[in-house]
C-alpha cells in the first residue's frame, strides 16, 4: 500500500500525516507536490488539513483549482482511495467529489479539542478495522467545520448510509451537546455514493500513538493500510 | 553645531532629542538628510536600541554549559542532547495590540516566529504571556487578542502550547501581549544572521514591500498618547499564510550551502535588518539599491522602503553567483525574491535609489551610536504593610475555594487554548491546561518542556523579589513536568522609564532576574524589553517581567502530569508553609486588598525541593506532581482534582503556631509541590526527601468525587468544576 | 415607522495590506483571468431594520459601522438605505 | 481596452445559518441598536481589471463568480461592473 499525501501552499498536517504512515505504520509514502499532475503510483491520497492559500475567500476555494485535483478526480472515478481529512475534506466539497459544504464554527470559534465519534459504516476501505458502532476518540481543529448541505441532499446522504462519523458524546450517543460546530445532523465525516472518497474534520493522524493522548486514529490508517490486498482480490 | 538645519518638529517625527541630533552630527561630520535622519530614528529608538536598558541588562548571566547563542542574534540557542538545539525568544507586541488588537497580537506572533526561522531552526510550539483590564471591559482586547493569536498560529501550522493570562485595572489601557517562539535545529546546522564575505549578495524576499508601520518601532517607543491616533495607519495586517510558504522556503534553504545567512525583518525593517547584520561582523558593509525593492504600492519614496515595516519579509545573504539556487527556492512556494544589493568592507550603509546615493552612514553608527541613557532611579512608595492579625479568620474555606477558582485570574484557561491549535506537529506531550507543556523531540526519547510566567502584582509590591518569583515559578512549572530547566527567555514590560520610580523598578526587576537566574543556575539567553506601557491620565503598568522558560526531560516516558491518577494514591504537600499571605490571590478576592510583600523566597530551597522532585520523578516514585503558585495549596490540589476527574479526601488541616488556617490553604509559599504517589512508594521517597532535606507532608488520599478537608468543608468536585470553568465567561 | 434594510460596505483602507485580496487575485490568475490587475476583499452586511424615518435610519447605521460594523484603523465603509415595502421583499 | 472595476457581492444563502450575522446583530442589541431585526454578512469583492468591452467584463466577472468566487451550494452573488476613467481612481 502506497500512501499519497498531497502538500498546498499552506497545507500543514501533511507532515503529520507522513510521519504516522512512514513511523507509525510502516507503509509506503510520497509526498505529492500541488502542481504535480501524476500521482505516482499512489494507492491512497490524502488531503490533509491545513490552512491551503490561507483558507483565502473560502476553505478549498483556491486549492481545488491546484493541478494535481484534476489527477485526484480521474483517480476517483477509477474507484482509487481519496482520503480528505479537516482542510482535505473542504477541499473535497469545493472539488464537488463529496456533496455539501463547510462553513463557520456555530461558535464562530476556532475549536481545537478531543471528540468523540461515531463510526456508523465499518464496511469501508477506510474504517474496516472499526468495530460496529465504535465510538472513537480524534480531536479537531477547525474554524470552519459546521457540515451544510441542502435538505433534500442530506437525506439522500442519510438514506445512502453514507454519514460514516458523527459526533457523539463518550457514550456514543448523538446529541447536540457534543456537537462542537453546529454541523448538521452531527455530521463529522461523509463518504462518496461508491465508497472511496472520504472527508472528515476530525484529525485520525493526531492520534495514532497513545503518548499523544489516544491511539483510535491509527485504526483508519491501519484499515486503508490493510485494505490494499482487498483491493487487489477483488 | 545648532539645529537649524532640521526643525524640531521633523525631529519629534523621527524620535531623536535635540542631544542625539547633536551626536549625529558630530560624528557624521555633517548634518544628517531626511532618508537618514528617518533610518537614524527608527535604529536609535529604545524599541531598537535599548538605549535606556542596554548598560542594566549587561548585569543578566547569559553563560553556561548548555548555551550555544546568548542575546544578540535573532534567538538564544542552547544544546538539549541527541545532537539537538533548542532556539527560542519572546517579544512584546503592546503598543500595536492596544491600537488594534487582532493585528497585532497576530503580527506579534509573525514577528517572533521569523527571529526562529532566522537562526535556522523549524518552529514547534508558540507560547504567549497576556495582561489586560479586567472583564467585561476589556472585553474589545480580549478577544481580539486572543483570536489574532490563534488567527495567526492556527493558520500557519505551529502549535501554541502554552502562556498565561490576568487582569489587572493597570492593563486596561495597556494590554501585555508577548509571543514566546521555540524551534529545533541540528546543533550543527545552527545559523547566526552575519553578513559575512565581501561581495556575496543580498536578498529580499517574502511580501512586497508597502507603507506599513513607518516608525511603528518609534512607535513603541513612546507613551500611548494624543500621538497614536496620528500614527494609526502604522497598524499592519499580518499574512500568516504567506509566512508558512516562507517558512517552508527557509527550511529547504538552510538545506543548501548557497545561503550565509538569513535575517528577519521586524521593527526598523529594512534598515535594521541590513545593519544588524552587517553589525555583527566587524568592519562589514552593505550596498543596497531600494529601486530594486519589490513593491506593494505605487510612489513609494526611498524614505518609505527604507523604514517599511511590511510583514513576512526576510533578507538572505547569498554566496556571489548563486542567487538563482535560492531564487529557485522560493519561487516553488510561489514567493518573489530579488537581489538588493550586497555586502562591502567598508563599514558603511550606502543606499541607492538607481545611481544615486540617497544615504550613507557608518554601521556602528545606526546599530551603536545611540547615547546610552543613564536616568536615576527612585523608590517609589512601599506598598501598604500587610498585619495578618488585622485579617478575620478563615471561616469557610470550602467557599473561598470555589470563589477563588472562579476568579478571572485563577479559573481555566480552556477557554482560551481551546481556540488555539496545541496538537499540530504531532509533538504535544502535555498539553496546555496544566503546568508546563510538553513536547517530544520527534526521532529521540527527549521532551522539551516549556511555560511562561510571570506574577505581576508580586512586582509591583516588589520588582526585585517579584522578578526572582517568576524565575522561580517558571522552574517550578518545568520540573513539575519532569524536566530539568534548562535556559530563560525574558520580556521585561514596563511603564515609562523616565519617571524615577518606573526606572527604580527596572533596575529592581533586572537585579532580580539576575539574582535568581544565578541561583538555579539559568542563562537568559534572549529577550526583550518594552518600555512606554503607559498611556496619558492613566496608571502606569505593574512591572511585568514575563519568564519564558525551557527544560528537558531524557525520556518523555518519565513524564509527570498535573491530575490525580489513582484511587487510594497517597496525595503530599512537598515544601512547607510560611504564615504568610502576603500579595496573594486570596487577599484581592476575599478581602479585596493588594498589601504586604510577595512571599519570601529561598533559593537555595527552591533549587533542593526542584532536584527532589526531579530526582523522585527519575525513580518512577511520583505519580503526579503540580506546583503550588497563584491561590496557594487548596487551589493547586483542587486542580489536580478538576485535571484527573478525582476527588480527595483529607483529614482536617490543622496547622501549628504560628501558622494560620487562612496561610496554610492559600498563602502562596514558594518551594511547593502536591504531589500523589502509590502508598507503596511512600518510604522510598520518604527516605529521597530526608536526603534532600526537604519536608513532605501527607495531605490526604485521592479517590471518589468530593474534595474534603474532614469536619472543615466538603465540596463536589462536579460544583468545583462549575465555577472553575465559568470564570471568564462574562 | 418605516421598515429598511442597509447595504454596508466595509473594505480595507488602500494603504492597507490585503493578503486576501493578492491570494484572490493569484488565484484568479491560476484559472486565467490574467487580466485582473488588483483585488481587494471585504465585507458585505444587510442590516434590516425599523427607523422613524429615511434620515433617521441612515444616522443609526452610521453610528453602527462606526462602533461595530468597521475597524476605522484599517477599514473604511459606505452604505445605502432603502425602504423596504413588503416585508419580506429582500429574501 | 477599458479599466472596469467590478464589485461583487456574495451573500449566505437564507437555507445557510449565518451565525456570524447572528453575532453581529447580537453585538448590535448590546450597543443600543435594538431596532435592528436581521443581520446577514457576507463578502464584497472589488476586483478591477481590463476588458475589451462591458458586455465581456460581465461576461468574465460571471464566470469569476461561479467558479471562484461564490459557491453555489451556500452562496448568491451578484455583482456591477463600472468603467474606471482615470488610472487611480480606487485609490
Ligand atoms: N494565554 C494562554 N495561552 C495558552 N495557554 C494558556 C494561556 N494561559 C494559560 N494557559 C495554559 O493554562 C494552564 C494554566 O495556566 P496558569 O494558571 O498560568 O498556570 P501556572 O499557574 O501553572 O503557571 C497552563 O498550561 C498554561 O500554559
Ligand atoms: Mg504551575
Amino acid at each position: 500500500m502506497k500512501f499519497g499525501v498531497v502538500v498546498f501552499p499552506g497545507t500543514w498536517s501533511d507532515r503529520d500525516c507522513g510521519w504516522v504512515i512512514d513511523q507509525v505504520v510502516g507503509a509506503q509514502l510520497q509526498y505529492l507536490w500541488h502542481k504535480d499532475a501524476d500521482l505516482k503510483g499512489c494507492d491512497c491520497v490524502i488531503l490533509p488539513g491545513g490552512f491551503a492559500y490561507g483558507d483565502y475567500l473560502r476553505t478549498g476555494a483556491i486549492a481545488r483549482f491546484a493541478p494535481v485535483m484534476q489527477e485526484i478526480g480521474e483517480f476517483a472515478d477509477r474507484g482509487g482511495l481519496v482520503w480528505g481529512i479537516c482542510n482535505g475534506f473542504q477541499i473535497l466539497c469545493e472539488a464537488g467529489l463529496l456533496p455539501g459544504a463547510l462553513i463557520r464554527n456555530a461558535s464562530l470559534e476556532y475549536r481545537c479539542e478531543w471528540t468523540h465519534l461515531a463510526v456508523e459504516r465499518t464496511d469501508l476501505a477506510f474504517t474496516s478495522q472499526c468495530a460496529e458502532r465504535e465510538v472513537i476518540r480524534v480531536p479537531i481543529s477547525h474554524g470552519e467545520g459546521s457540515y451544510f448541505a441542502e435538505p433534500a441532499v442530506l437525506s439522500r446522504l442519510e438514506q445512502s448510509g453514507q454519514v460514516v462519523f458523527r459526533y457523539c458524546d463518550a457514550g456514543g450517543r448523538v446529541v447536540p451537546n457534543a456537537n462542537p460546530n453546529g454541523s448538521l445532523h452531527n455530521i463529522a465525516g461523509i463518504i462518496n455514493k461508491r465508497g472511496n472518497v472520504l472527508g472528515m474534520m476530525p484529525h485520525p493522524e493526531r492520534c495514532a500513538e497513545s503518548e499523544l493522548g489516544g491511539a483510535d486514529g491509527l485504526k483508519l490508517f491501519r484499515s486503508v493500510a490493510g485494505s490494499a490486498l482487498r483491493v487487489l482480490v477483488s | 553645531m545648532s539645529l537649524d538645519t532640521v526643525d524640531s518638529r521633523r525631529l519629534r517625527e523621527v524620535a531623536l532629542t535635540p542631544e542625539e541630533y547633536r551626536v549625529i552630527v558630530e560624528k557624521l561630520r555633517r548634518p544628517p538628510n531626511m532618508v537618514e535622519l528617518g533610518m537614524l530614528g527608527v535604529l536609535w529608538s529604545e524599541h531598537c536600541s535599548y538605549k535606556t536598558s542596554k548598560t542594566l541588562l549587561r548585569r543578566l548571566p547569559s553563560a553556561g554549559e548548555a548555551v550555544l547563542q546568548g542575546p544578540g542574534e535573532n534567538a538564544g540557542a542552547v544544546e538539549i542532547g541527541s545532537g539537538w538545539a533548542a532556539v527560542f525568544k519572546i517579544e512584546s507586541h503592546n503598543h500595536p495590540s492596544a491600537i488594534e488588537p487582532y493585528q497585532g497580537a497576530a503580527t506579534g506572533v509573525g514577528g517572533i516566529i521569523r527571529d526562529v526561522i532566522a537562526m535556522g531552526a523549524r518552529p514547534i510550539a508558540l507560547l504567549d504571556s497576556l495582561r489586560f483590564g479586567p472583564l467585561p471591559g476589556s472585553r474589545r482586547h480580549f478577544d481580539g487578542v486572543v483570536a489574532g493569536i490563534g488567527g495567526y498560529g492556527n493558520c500557519i501550522g505551529i502549535p501554541t502550547v502554552g502562556g498565561e493570562v490576568y487582569f489587572d485595572e493597570c492593563y486596561a489601557n495597556n494590554p501585555i501581549v508577548n509571543a514566546m517562539c521555540v524551534g529545533l535545529v541540528r546543533v550543527d546546522r545552527l545559523m547566526r544572521a552575519r553578513a559575512e564575505g565581501t561581495g556575496n549578495s543580498l536578498m529580499l524576499v517574502g511580501a512586497d514591500t508597502g507603507r506599513d508601520g513607518i516608525h511603528g518601532a518609534s512607535f513603541a517607543s513612546v507613551e500611548l498618547d494624543e500621538l497614536s491616533s496620528e500614527r494609526r495607519p502604522a497598524v499592519q495586517v499580518g499574512n500568516p499564510f504567506l509566512e508558512k510558504c516562507l517558512l517552508e522556503a527557509c527550511m529547504d534553504l538552510a538545506q543548501t550551502d548557497a545561503v550565509v545567512a538569513v535575517q528577519d525583518l521586524g521593527a526598523a525593517g529594512l534598515t535594521s535588518s541590513v545593519a544588524e547584520c552587517a553589525g555583527r561582523v566587524p568592519g562589514a558593509g552593505a550596498r543596497i539599491d531600494v529601486s530594486l525593492v519589490p513593491r506593494r504600492e505605487r510612489g513609494m519614496t526611498p524614505y518609505d522602503v527604507m523604514l517599511s515595516e511590511s510583514q513576512e519579509r526576510m533578507l538572505v545573504v547569498v554566496q556571489r553567483g548563486r542567487e538563482s539556487e535560492v531564487e529557485r527556492i522560493f519561487s516553488t512556494w510561489d514567493l518573489t525574491s530579488a537581489v538588493i544589493g550586497d555586502v562591502t568592507d567598508d563599514g558603511h550603509l550606502t543606499v541607492f535609489d538607481q545611481t544615486e546615493v540617497v544615504a550613507r552612514l557608518p554601521i556602528d553608527l545606526l546599530t551603536d551610536g545611540a547615547p546610552p541613557r543613564r536616568l536615576a532611579g527612585v523608590a517609589p512608595e512601599p506598598a501598604p504593610s500587610l498585619r495578618l492579625d488585622s485579617l478575620p479568620p478563615l471561616l469557610d474555606p470550602g467557599e473561598s475555594l470555589l470563589r477563588l477558582l472562579a476568579s478571572p485570574n485563577l479559573c481555566s484557561r480552556r477557554p482560551i487554548f481551546r481556540r488555539y491549535d496545541h496538537m499540530v506537529g504531532d509533538s504535544t506531550v502535555v498539553a496546555p491546561g496544566g503546568d508546563a507543556a510538553l513536547l517530544r523531540v520527534k526521532g529521540t526519547r527527549l521532551g522539551l518542556a516549556m511555560t511562561t510566567d510571570c506574577n505581576a502584582r508580586y512586582c509591583h509590591l516588589d520588582p526585585n523579589l517579584g522578578a526572582q518569583h517568576a524565575v522561580a515559578e517558571a522552574a517550578r512549572n518545568i520540573v513539575a513536568t519532569g524536566a530539568r530547566p534548562l535556559a530563560v527567555t525574558d520580556c521585561l514590560n514596563l511603564a515609562n522609564p523616565d519617571r524615577p520610580e518606573v526606572y527604580w523598578e527596572l533596575e529592581e526587576t533586572i537585579a532580580g532576574l539576575a539574582q535568581a537566574c544565578r541561583a538555579l543556575e539559568l542563562p537568559i539567553v534572549s529577550g526583550n524589553v518594552s518600555l512606554y506601557n503607559d498611556s496619558a491620565g492613566t496608571s502606569a503598568i505593574h512591572p511585568t517581567p514575563v519568564v519564558g522558560m525551557i527544560g528537558v526531560i531524557d525520556d518523555y516516558a518519565h513524564r509527570l502530569e498535573v491530575g490525580l491518577k489513582h484511587e487510594g494514591d497517597f496525595v503530599l504537600l512537598v515544601g512547607s508553609s510560611l504564615n504568610d499571605l502576603g500579595g496573594s490571590e486570596y487577599l484581592k478576592v476575599e478581602h479585596g486588598t493588594v498589601a504586604g510583600r510577595p512571599p519570601p523566597l529561598d533559593l537555595t530551597r527552591e533549587a533542593a525541593v526542584n532536584r527532589l522532585i526531579l530526582a523522585a520523578a527519575k525513580a518512577g516514585q511520583l505519580r503526579s506532581a503540580h506546583d503550588c503558585a497563584d491561590g496557594g495549596m487548596l487551589v493547586a490540589l483542587a486542580e489536580c482534582c478538576l485535571l484527573g476527574g478525582m476527588g480527595v479526601r483529607c483529614p482536617a488541616l490543622r496547622p501549628e503556631a504560628p501558622l494560620r488556617l487562612d496561610a496554610a490553604f492559600f498563602g502562596e509559599t514558594p518551594g511547593r509541590f502536591i504531589v500523589s504517589v502509590a502508598s507503596r512508594a511512600m518510604p522510598e521517597l520518604q527516605t529521597l526527601a530526608r536526603r534532600h532535606h526537604v519536608e513532605i507532608s501527607l495531605l490526604g488520599m485521592a479517590g471518589g468525587d468530593t474534595v474534603e478537608f474532614e469536619g472543615q468543608f466538603r465540596l463536589q468536585l462536579d460544583q468545583i468544576r462549575q465555577a472553575w470553568e465559568t470564570g471568564l465567561s462574562f | 415607522m418605516t421598515r429598511v434594510v442597509a447595504r454596508v460596505i466595509v473594505t480595507p483602507k488602500p494603504v492597507v495590506n490585503d493578503p486576501q485580496g493578492i491570494t484572490v487575485k493569484q488565484g484568479l490568475a491560476t484559472l486565467g483571468f490574467r487580466e485582473v490587475e488588483d483585488v481587494r476583499v471585504g465585507k458585505y452586511i444587510e442590516v434590516s431594520m425599523e427607523a422613524e424615518s429615511m434620515h433617521e435610519a441612515r444616522e443609526r447605521v452610521d453610528a453602527m459601522c462606526r462602533q461595530l460594523l468597521a475597524n476605522h484603523i484599517i477599514e473604511d465603509f459606505h452604505f445605502e438605505v432603502d425602504q423596504v415595502l413588503h416585508r419580506d421583499t429582500h429574501r
